[in-house]
Protein backbone atom coordinates (compact mmCIF):
# COMPACT_ATOMS: atom_id res chain seq x y z
CA UNK A 1 0.00 0.00 0.00
CA UNK A 2 1.61 3.37 -0.66
CA UNK A 3 1.48 6.22 1.36
CA UNK A 4 -1.26 7.99 0.02
CA UNK A 5 -4.03 5.40 -1.03
CA UNK A 6 -6.79 3.64 0.85
CA UNK A 7 -8.03 0.18 -0.36
CA UNK A 8 -11.66 -0.34 -0.63
CA UNK A 9 -12.56 -4.06 -0.81
CA UNK A 10 -16.20 -5.33 -1.33
CA UNK A 11 -17.65 -8.44 -0.11
CA UNK A 12 -21.02 -11.01 -1.21
CA UNK A 13 -23.90 -9.87 -3.47
CA UNK A 14 -21.63 -6.88 -3.57
CA UNK A 15 -18.53 -7.80 -4.83
CA UNK A 16 -20.00 -10.22 -7.47
CA UNK A 17 -22.37 -7.23 -9.00
CA UNK A 18 -19.85 -4.81 -9.20
CA UNK A 19 -17.72 -7.32 -10.61
CA UNK A 20 -15.31 -6.05 -7.82
CA UNK A 21 -13.29 -7.85 -5.23
CA UNK A 22 -10.36 -4.89 -4.45
CA UNK A 23 -9.92 -1.08 -5.60
CA UNK A 24 -7.58 1.67 -4.45
CA UNK A 25 -8.80 5.24 -4.19
CA UNK A 26 -6.97 8.65 -3.28
CA UNK A 27 -6.98 9.62 0.15
CA UNK A 28 -8.36 13.42 1.08
CA UNK A 29 -8.04 15.15 4.16
CA UNK A 30 -11.64 15.16 6.03
CA UNK A 31 -13.08 12.13 3.60
CA UNK A 32 -15.65 9.68 5.17
CA UNK A 33 -16.68 6.06 4.31
CA UNK A 34 -20.02 8.08 3.38
CA UNK A 35 -17.96 9.95 0.47
CA UNK A 36 -16.15 7.34 -0.89
CA UNK A 37 -20.16 5.33 -1.38
CA UNK A 38 -21.28 8.55 -3.13
CA UNK A 39 -17.92 8.89 -5.44
CA UNK A 40 -18.16 5.43 -6.33
CA UNK A 41 -22.07 5.25 -7.04
CA UNK A 42 -21.96 8.24 -9.08
CA UNK A 43 -20.26 6.16 -11.44
CA UNK A 44 -23.49 4.73 -11.98
CA UNK A 45 -24.69 1.47 -13.55
CA UNK A 46 -24.29 -1.82 -10.68
CA UNK A 47 -22.72 1.07 -8.55
CA UNK A 48 -25.71 3.21 -7.96
CA UNK A 49 -26.87 0.27 -5.61
CA UNK A 50 -23.93 1.97 -3.12
CA UNK A 51 -26.91 4.24 -2.55
CA UNK A 52 -29.18 2.53 -3.09
CA UNK A 53 -32.37 1.35 -1.23
CA UNK A 54 -30.42 -1.81 0.28
CA UNK A 55 -28.55 -1.55 3.15
CA UNK A 56 -24.36 -1.38 2.44
CA UNK A 57 -22.67 -2.30 5.83
CA UNK A 58 -19.05 -0.47 6.28
CA UNK A 59 -15.89 -1.79 7.88
CA UNK A 60 -12.89 0.37 8.34
CA UNK A 61 -9.58 -1.49 9.33
CA UNK A 62 -11.86 -4.65 9.78
CA UNK A 63 -13.69 -3.12 12.54
CA UNK A 64 -17.25 -2.08 11.90
CA UNK A 65 -17.83 1.84 10.73
CA UNK A 66 -20.65 3.96 9.77
CA UNK A 67 -20.51 6.31 6.63
CA UNK A 68 -19.83 9.27 8.68
CA UNK A 69 -16.80 7.61 9.66
CA UNK A 70 -13.27 9.25 8.63
CA UNK A 71 -11.21 7.09 6.74
CA UNK A 72 -7.43 7.91 6.07
CA UNK A 73 -4.18 7.44 4.11
CA UNK A 74 -2.85 3.24 4.66
CA UNK A 75 -6.79 2.47 6.11
CA UNK A 76 -9.02 -0.28 4.42
CA UNK A 77 -12.14 0.20 3.94
CA UNK A 78 -14.63 -2.72 3.07
CA UNK A 79 -18.25 -2.34 1.90
CA UNK A 80 -21.07 -5.72 2.15
CA UNK A 81 -24.41 -6.72 2.42
CA UNK A 82 -25.90 -6.99 6.25
CA UNK A 83 -24.12 -10.52 7.21
CA UNK A 84 -26.15 -13.87 7.11
CA UNK A 85 -24.04 -16.04 8.62
CA UNK A 86 -24.38 -19.16 10.83
CA UNK B 1 -10.69 -21.72 20.19
CA UNK B 2 -12.24 -19.92 17.29
CA UNK B 3 -12.09 -21.23 13.60
CA UNK B 4 -13.50 -20.15 10.02
CA UNK B 5 -12.42 -23.22 8.01
CA UNK B 6 -13.38 -24.95 4.69
CA UNK B 7 -12.90 -28.23 5.88
CA UNK B 8 -15.33 -30.10 8.14
CA UNK B 9 -15.18 -30.09 11.66
CA UNK B 10 -15.36 -33.25 14.34
CA UNK B 11 -17.87 -32.43 17.10
CA UNK B 12 -16.64 -35.28 19.18
CA UNK B 13 -13.32 -34.18 19.00
CA UNK B 14 -15.09 -30.56 20.44
CA UNK B 15 -16.70 -32.27 22.58
CA UNK B 16 -14.05 -34.09 24.11
CA UNK B 17 -11.73 -30.80 24.37
CA UNK B 18 -14.61 -29.08 26.44
CA UNK B 19 -15.18 -32.02 28.74
CA UNK B 20 -11.15 -31.75 28.89
CA UNK B 21 -11.81 -28.04 30.42
CA UNK B 22 -11.10 -28.45 34.29
CA UNK B 23 -12.45 -30.40 37.37
CA UNK B 24 -15.16 -27.32 37.91
CA UNK B 25 -17.36 -27.38 34.67
CA UNK B 26 -20.79 -29.00 35.70
CA UNK B 27 -21.93 -28.19 31.98
CA UNK B 28 -21.61 -28.20 28.39
CA UNK B 29 -24.10 -26.82 26.01
CA UNK B 30 -23.33 -27.24 22.24
CA UNK B 31 -24.84 -26.20 18.89
CA UNK B 32 -24.60 -27.39 15.69
CA UNK B 33 -26.16 -25.75 12.71
CA UNK B 34 -26.71 -28.13 9.84
CA UNK B 35 -27.33 -26.94 5.88
CA UNK B 36 -31.14 -28.10 5.43
CA UNK B 37 -33.08 -27.89 2.74
CA UNK B 38 -35.76 -25.19 3.19
CA UNK B 39 -34.55 -21.65 2.32
CA UNK B 40 -35.79 -18.78 0.99
CA UNK B 41 -36.25 -21.18 -2.53
CA UNK B 42 -37.49 -24.14 -2.98
CA UNK B 43 -34.62 -27.24 -3.84
CA UNK B 44 -31.71 -25.94 -2.00
CA UNK B 45 -28.41 -28.45 -3.22
CA UNK B 46 -26.40 -26.82 -1.13
CA UNK B 47 -24.37 -23.26 -0.14
CA UNK B 48 -22.02 -20.95 -0.93
CA UNK B 49 -20.50 -18.60 2.29
CA UNK B 50 -18.36 -16.37 2.11
CA UNK B 51 -16.16 -14.49 4.76
CA UNK B 52 -14.07 -11.43 5.28
CA UNK B 53 -10.77 -12.95 6.73
CA UNK B 54 -9.26 -11.22 9.91
CA UNK B 55 -12.12 -9.56 10.98
CA UNK B 56 -14.38 -12.57 10.84
CA UNK B 57 -12.33 -14.02 13.29
CA UNK B 58 -12.12 -10.88 15.13
CA UNK B 59 -15.74 -9.91 15.77
CA UNK B 60 -16.35 -13.94 17.12
CA UNK B 61 -13.91 -12.99 19.74
CA UNK B 62 -15.33 -10.32 20.43
CA UNK B 63 -18.66 -11.97 21.25
CA UNK B 64 -16.78 -15.16 22.82
CA UNK B 65 -15.40 -12.15 25.03
CA UNK B 66 -18.40 -10.26 25.42
CA UNK B 67 -19.84 -13.86 26.24
CA UNK B 68 -17.34 -14.37 29.14
CA UNK B 69 -18.06 -11.07 30.40
CA UNK B 70 -21.62 -11.54 31.11
CA UNK B 71 -21.36 -15.53 32.05
CA UNK B 72 -19.12 -18.04 34.11
CA UNK B 73 -17.64 -19.51 30.54
CA UNK B 74 -14.27 -22.32 31.29
CA UNK B 75 -14.20 -22.65 28.19
CA UNK B 76 -16.03 -21.55 24.36
CA UNK B 77 -15.19 -23.59 21.06
CA UNK B 78 -16.60 -21.27 17.94
CA UNK B 79 -16.03 -23.07 14.38
CA UNK B 80 -17.66 -21.47 11.30
CA UNK B 81 -17.27 -23.47 7.96
CA UNK B 82 -16.99 -21.09 4.89
CA UNK B 83 -17.06 -22.57 0.82
CA UNK B 84 -19.01 -24.73 -0.92
CA UNK B 85 -21.45 -26.89 1.57
CA UNK B 86 -23.94 -29.65 0.56
CA UNK B 87 -27.06 -30.24 1.97
CA UNK B 88 -26.83 -32.24 5.89
CA UNK B 89 -23.04 -30.75 6.31
CA UNK B 90 -22.47 -28.84 9.13
CA UNK B 91 -22.27 -25.52 9.18
CA UNK B 92 -21.26 -23.85 12.78
CA UNK B 93 -20.46 -25.14 16.14
CA UNK B 94 -20.68 -22.95 19.21
CA UNK B 95 -20.02 -25.37 22.66
CA UNK B 96 -19.50 -23.73 26.10
CA UNK B 97 -18.65 -25.29 29.02
CA UNK B 98 -19.50 -23.76 32.85
CA UNK B 99 -19.79 -24.36 36.42
CA UNK B 100 -23.80 -24.27 35.90
CA UNK B 101 -26.03 -24.97 33.53
CA UNK B 102 -27.94 -21.46 32.92
CA UNK B 103 -24.48 -20.09 32.24
CA UNK B 104 -24.04 -22.75 29.84
CA UNK B 105 -27.53 -22.04 27.78
CA UNK B 106 -27.17 -18.10 27.69
CA UNK B 107 -23.99 -18.37 26.63
CA UNK B 108 -24.13 -21.03 23.75
CA UNK B 109 -27.34 -19.29 22.40
CA UNK B 110 -26.25 -15.77 22.88
CA UNK B 111 -23.11 -16.47 21.01
CA UNK B 112 -24.76 -18.45 18.43
CA UNK B 113 -27.34 -15.35 18.04
CA UNK B 114 -24.67 -12.64 17.58
CA UNK B 115 -22.63 -14.61 15.11
CA UNK B 116 -25.66 -14.77 12.74
CA UNK B 117 -26.01 -11.02 13.13
CA UNK B 118 -22.27 -9.66 13.70
CA UNK B 119 -19.99 -11.71 11.94
CA UNK B 120 -19.16 -10.94 8.40
CA UNK B 121 -20.35 -14.21 6.85
CA UNK B 122 -22.80 -14.14 3.42
CA UNK B 123 -24.70 -17.30 2.57
CA UNK B 124 -25.47 -18.22 -0.72
CA UNK B 125 -28.08 -20.70 -1.49
CA UNK B 126 -27.57 -23.09 -5.33
CA UNK B 127 -30.50 -24.38 -6.25
CA UNK B 128 -31.47 -26.50 -9.25
CA UNK B 129 -32.55 -23.42 -10.93
CA UNK B 130 -29.63 -20.75 -10.00
CA UNK B 131 -27.69 -19.07 -7.23
CA UNK B 132 -28.69 -16.56 -5.07
CA UNK B 133 -27.60 -14.70 -2.31
CA UNK B 134 -29.29 -14.87 1.54
CA UNK B 135 -31.20 -12.12 2.30
CA UNK B 136 -30.53 -11.03 6.32
CA UNK B 137 -33.59 -12.16 8.29
CA UNK B 138 -35.52 -9.66 10.86
CA UNK B 139 -35.95 -12.85 12.96
CA UNK B 140 -32.13 -13.12 13.57
CA UNK B 141 -31.71 -9.40 14.34
CA UNK B 142 -34.88 -9.69 16.69
CA UNK B 143 -33.26 -12.71 18.51
CA UNK B 144 -30.08 -10.96 18.64
CA UNK B 145 -31.77 -7.60 20.00
CA UNK B 146 -33.27 -9.42 22.51
CA UNK B 147 -29.89 -9.74 24.04
CA UNK B 148 -29.15 -6.03 24.74
CA UNK C 1 -34.42 -42.50 22.87
CA UNK C 2 -34.81 -42.38 26.68
CA UNK C 3 -32.45 -44.11 28.77
CA UNK C 4 -31.82 -44.82 32.51
CA UNK C 5 -28.67 -46.46 32.77
CA UNK C 6 -25.97 -46.88 35.41
CA UNK C 7 -22.96 -47.55 32.48
CA UNK C 8 -21.84 -44.55 31.04
CA UNK C 9 -23.02 -42.87 27.67
CA UNK C 10 -20.97 -42.21 24.40
CA UNK C 11 -22.06 -38.02 23.83
CA UNK C 12 -20.76 -39.09 20.00
CA UNK C 13 -22.74 -41.36 19.41
CA UNK C 14 -25.96 -39.66 20.20
CA UNK C 15 -24.69 -36.63 18.36
CA UNK C 16 -23.81 -38.74 15.19
CA UNK C 17 -28.01 -40.37 16.15
CA UNK C 18 -29.42 -36.90 16.32
CA UNK C 19 -27.83 -35.23 13.38
CA UNK C 20 -28.62 -38.54 11.00
CA UNK C 21 -32.58 -37.63 11.84
CA UNK C 22 -33.64 -36.12 8.24
CA UNK C 23 -32.95 -33.91 6.10
CA UNK C 24 -35.12 -30.70 7.72
CA UNK C 25 -32.59 -30.66 10.77
CA UNK C 26 -30.82 -27.53 10.99
CA UNK C 27 -30.07 -27.23 14.09
CA UNK C 28 -29.09 -29.58 17.13
CA UNK C 29 -28.86 -28.50 20.78
CA UNK C 30 -26.91 -30.59 23.42
CA UNK C 31 -26.41 -30.47 27.39
CA UNK C 32 -24.23 -32.73 29.10
CA UNK C 33 -23.87 -32.48 33.10
CA UNK C 34 -20.80 -33.55 34.40
CA UNK C 35 -20.18 -34.01 38.34
CA UNK C 36 -18.00 -31.10 39.65
CA UNK C 37 -16.57 -30.75 42.89
CA UNK C 38 -18.55 -28.02 44.28
CA UNK C 39 -21.88 -29.25 45.76
CA UNK C 40 -23.18 -28.26 48.97
CA UNK C 41 -20.34 -30.01 50.93
CA UNK C 42 -16.61 -29.00 50.55
CA UNK C 43 -14.36 -31.76 49.13
CA UNK C 44 -16.70 -33.85 46.90
CA UNK C 45 -15.43 -37.41 45.39
CA UNK C 46 -18.18 -38.64 43.82
CA UNK C 47 -21.80 -39.22 43.72
CA UNK C 48 -25.17 -42.19 44.03
CA UNK C 49 -27.70 -41.27 41.92
CA UNK C 50 -30.88 -43.38 42.69
CA UNK C 51 -34.25 -43.21 40.56
CA UNK C 52 -38.11 -44.63 40.50
CA UNK C 53 -37.44 -47.21 37.91
CA UNK C 54 -40.41 -47.35 35.56
CA UNK C 55 -41.96 -43.73 36.61
CA UNK C 56 -38.62 -42.30 35.75
CA UNK C 57 -38.46 -43.18 32.16
CA UNK C 58 -42.50 -42.22 31.75
CA UNK C 59 -42.18 -39.38 33.32
CA UNK C 60 -39.02 -38.32 31.05
CA UNK C 61 -41.44 -39.33 28.40
CA UNK C 62 -43.82 -36.68 29.35
CA UNK C 63 -41.04 -34.23 29.42
CA UNK C 64 -40.52 -34.58 25.90
CA UNK C 65 -44.07 -34.48 24.68
CA UNK C 66 -44.65 -31.68 26.18
CA UNK C 67 -41.52 -30.19 24.14
CA UNK C 68 -42.56 -31.68 21.18
CA UNK C 69 -46.24 -29.85 21.46
CA UNK C 70 -44.04 -26.40 22.39
CA UNK C 71 -41.82 -26.60 19.64
CA UNK C 72 -40.61 -27.91 16.47
CA UNK C 73 -38.94 -31.44 17.00
CA UNK C 74 -36.85 -33.50 15.17
CA UNK C 75 -35.81 -36.22 17.78
CA UNK C 76 -34.63 -36.10 21.57
CA UNK C 77 -32.72 -38.39 23.52
CA UNK C 78 -32.40 -38.18 26.91
CA UNK C 79 -30.14 -40.55 29.14
CA UNK C 80 -29.66 -39.93 32.79
CA UNK C 81 -27.21 -42.24 34.75
CA UNK C 82 -27.63 -44.01 38.01
CA UNK C 83 -25.47 -45.37 40.88
CA UNK C 84 -22.05 -44.51 41.78
CA UNK C 85 -20.33 -41.76 39.46
CA UNK C 86 -16.88 -40.21 40.45
CA UNK C 87 -15.69 -36.46 40.03
CA UNK C 88 -15.99 -35.33 36.18
CA UNK C 89 -18.39 -38.19 35.13
CA UNK C 90 -21.21 -37.63 32.52
CA UNK C 91 -24.60 -37.97 34.60
CA UNK C 92 -26.99 -36.20 32.03
CA UNK C 93 -27.22 -35.74 28.44
CA UNK C 94 -30.11 -34.10 26.86
CA UNK C 95 -30.11 -33.61 22.48
CA UNK C 96 -32.60 -32.43 20.43
CA UNK C 97 -32.51 -31.84 16.88
CA UNK C 98 -34.79 -29.10 14.71
CA UNK C 99 -35.47 -27.41 11.86
CA UNK C 100 -34.52 -23.91 13.56
CA UNK C 101 -32.41 -22.96 15.96
CA UNK C 102 -34.37 -20.75 18.80
CA UNK C 103 -36.85 -24.54 18.83
CA UNK C 104 -33.12 -26.21 19.69
CA UNK C 105 -32.09 -24.81 22.04
CA UNK C 106 -35.58 -24.30 23.78
CA UNK C 107 -36.72 -27.45 23.93
CA UNK C 108 -33.63 -28.63 25.08
CA UNK C 109 -33.19 -26.11 27.88
CA UNK C 110 -36.72 -27.07 28.69
CA UNK C 111 -36.29 -30.48 29.21
CA UNK C 112 -33.56 -30.16 31.69
CA UNK C 113 -34.75 -27.49 33.21
CA UNK C 114 -37.48 -29.96 34.32
CA UNK C 115 -35.74 -32.73 34.24
CA UNK C 116 -34.24 -31.54 37.56
CA UNK C 117 -37.66 -30.61 38.54
CA UNK C 118 -39.73 -33.31 37.87
CA UNK C 119 -38.18 -36.38 36.87
CA UNK C 120 -37.92 -38.18 39.98
CA UNK C 121 -34.06 -38.79 40.94
CA UNK C 122 -32.29 -38.78 44.05
CA UNK C 123 -28.50 -37.50 44.59
CA UNK C 124 -26.33 -38.15 47.15
CA UNK C 125 -22.95 -36.11 47.40
CA UNK C 126 -20.08 -38.40 48.62
CA UNK C 127 -17.27 -36.55 50.89
CA UNK C 128 -14.28 -37.77 52.33
CA UNK C 129 -16.12 -36.62 55.70
CA UNK C 130 -19.37 -38.93 54.86
CA UNK C 131 -22.76 -39.33 52.38
CA UNK C 132 -25.85 -37.01 52.50
CA UNK C 133 -28.76 -36.34 50.34
CA UNK C 134 -28.99 -33.37 48.12
CA UNK C 135 -31.56 -30.72 49.05
CA UNK C 136 -33.80 -29.73 46.25
CA UNK C 137 -32.50 -25.60 45.28
CA UNK C 138 -34.96 -23.34 45.15
CA UNK C 139 -33.22 -21.67 41.79
CA UNK C 140 -33.56 -25.21 40.08
CA UNK C 141 -37.68 -24.71 41.26
CA UNK C 142 -37.74 -21.13 39.74
CA UNK C 143 -36.04 -22.41 36.29
CA UNK C 144 -38.13 -24.71 36.00
CA UNK C 145 -41.21 -22.54 36.74
CA UNK C 146 -40.23 -20.15 34.52
CA UNK C 147 -41.31 -21.93 31.60
CA UNK C 148 -45.08 -22.64 32.82
CA UNK D 1 -49.88 -58.44 45.64
CA UNK D 2 -53.19 -60.11 46.88
CA UNK D 3 -56.44 -58.65 46.85
CA UNK D 4 -56.81 -56.00 49.23
CA UNK D 5 -53.54 -54.79 49.98
CA UNK D 6 -51.19 -51.52 49.16
CA UNK D 7 -48.00 -51.81 48.33
CA UNK D 8 -45.81 -48.37 49.76
CA UNK D 9 -42.35 -47.70 48.43
CA UNK D 10 -39.80 -45.33 50.00
CA UNK D 11 -37.22 -44.32 48.06
CA UNK D 12 -33.52 -41.59 48.65
CA UNK D 13 -33.67 -40.39 52.02
CA UNK D 14 -36.44 -41.53 53.42
CA UNK D 15 -35.63 -44.95 51.95
CA UNK D 16 -32.80 -45.00 54.53
CA UNK D 17 -34.01 -43.35 57.18
CA UNK D 18 -36.98 -45.69 57.68
CA UNK D 19 -34.50 -48.11 56.99
CA UNK D 20 -37.61 -49.52 54.60
CA UNK D 21 -37.64 -50.28 50.92
CA UNK D 22 -40.66 -51.52 50.69
CA UNK D 23 -44.06 -52.55 52.54
CA UNK D 24 -47.60 -53.62 52.46
CA UNK D 25 -50.69 -52.48 53.87
CA UNK D 26 -54.36 -53.49 53.97
CA UNK D 27 -56.60 -51.55 51.35
CA UNK D 28 -59.60 -49.71 53.47
CA UNK D 29 -62.55 -47.37 51.97
CA UNK D 30 -62.25 -44.01 51.48
CA UNK D 31 -58.51 -44.69 51.95
CA UNK D 32 -56.29 -41.34 50.97
CA UNK D 33 -51.97 -41.40 50.41
CA UNK D 34 -52.37 -38.94 53.94
CA UNK D 35 -54.08 -41.08 55.56
CA UNK D 36 -51.11 -43.48 55.21
CA UNK D 37 -48.74 -40.92 56.02
CA UNK D 38 -50.57 -40.46 59.39
CA UNK D 39 -50.87 -43.88 60.07
CA UNK D 40 -47.18 -44.38 59.37
CA UNK D 41 -46.65 -40.90 61.21
CA UNK D 42 -47.75 -42.56 64.11
CA UNK D 43 -45.61 -45.26 64.45
CA UNK D 44 -43.01 -42.34 66.21
CA UNK D 45 -39.21 -42.65 65.65
CA UNK D 46 -38.11 -41.94 62.27
CA UNK D 47 -41.57 -42.35 61.13
CA UNK D 48 -42.66 -39.25 63.05
CA UNK D 49 -40.80 -37.39 59.78
CA UNK D 50 -43.98 -38.70 57.20
CA UNK D 51 -45.60 -35.61 58.79
CA UNK D 52 -42.38 -33.47 59.69
CA UNK D 53 -41.43 -30.06 58.37
CA UNK D 54 -40.06 -31.63 55.51
CA UNK D 55 -42.05 -32.05 52.34
CA UNK D 56 -43.13 -35.74 51.31
CA UNK D 57 -44.21 -36.22 47.10
CA UNK D 58 -46.44 -38.96 46.44
CA UNK D 59 -46.75 -40.97 43.60
CA UNK D 60 -49.63 -43.34 43.02
CA UNK D 61 -49.09 -46.11 40.43
CA UNK D 62 -45.95 -44.03 39.59
CA UNK D 63 -47.68 -41.35 38.71
CA UNK D 64 -47.42 -37.90 40.92
CA UNK D 65 -49.94 -37.87 43.23
CA UNK D 66 -51.39 -35.57 46.45
CA UNK D 67 -52.41 -36.34 50.01
CA UNK D 68 -55.69 -36.06 49.36
CA UNK D 69 -55.51 -38.86 46.26
CA UNK D 70 -57.32 -42.15 47.32
CA UNK D 71 -55.52 -45.27 47.41
CA UNK D 72 -56.77 -48.56 46.08
CA UNK D 73 -56.12 -52.56 46.48
CA UNK D 74 -53.79 -53.22 44.07
CA UNK D 75 -52.19 -49.99 43.84
CA UNK D 76 -48.61 -49.11 44.33
CA UNK D 77 -47.85 -45.84 46.67
CA UNK D 78 -44.69 -44.24 46.91
CA UNK D 79 -43.21 -41.58 49.02
CA UNK D 80 -39.96 -39.44 48.30
CA UNK D 81 -38.62 -36.51 49.10
CA UNK D 82 -38.55 -33.55 46.23
CA UNK D 83 -36.62 -34.73 43.43
CA UNK D 84 -32.89 -33.66 42.89
CA UNK D 85 -31.94 -35.36 39.70
CA UNK D 86 -29.74 -33.74 36.41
Amino acid sequence: MSDNTITVRFFARLREELETEQLVIEARPGLTAGDVLADLASQGGPWGQLQGDQPVMVAINQAMAKPGSAVEAGDELAFFPPVTGG
Amino acid sequence: MISVQSGDFDAVAEYAALRASGAGTGAIATFTGLVRDSGDLQGVTGLYLEHYPGMTEQVIQELVDEASKRWDLREARVIHRVGRLALQDQIVFVGVCSAHRGDAFAACEFIMDALKTSAPFWKKEITSGGEHWVEQKDSDLERSQGWE
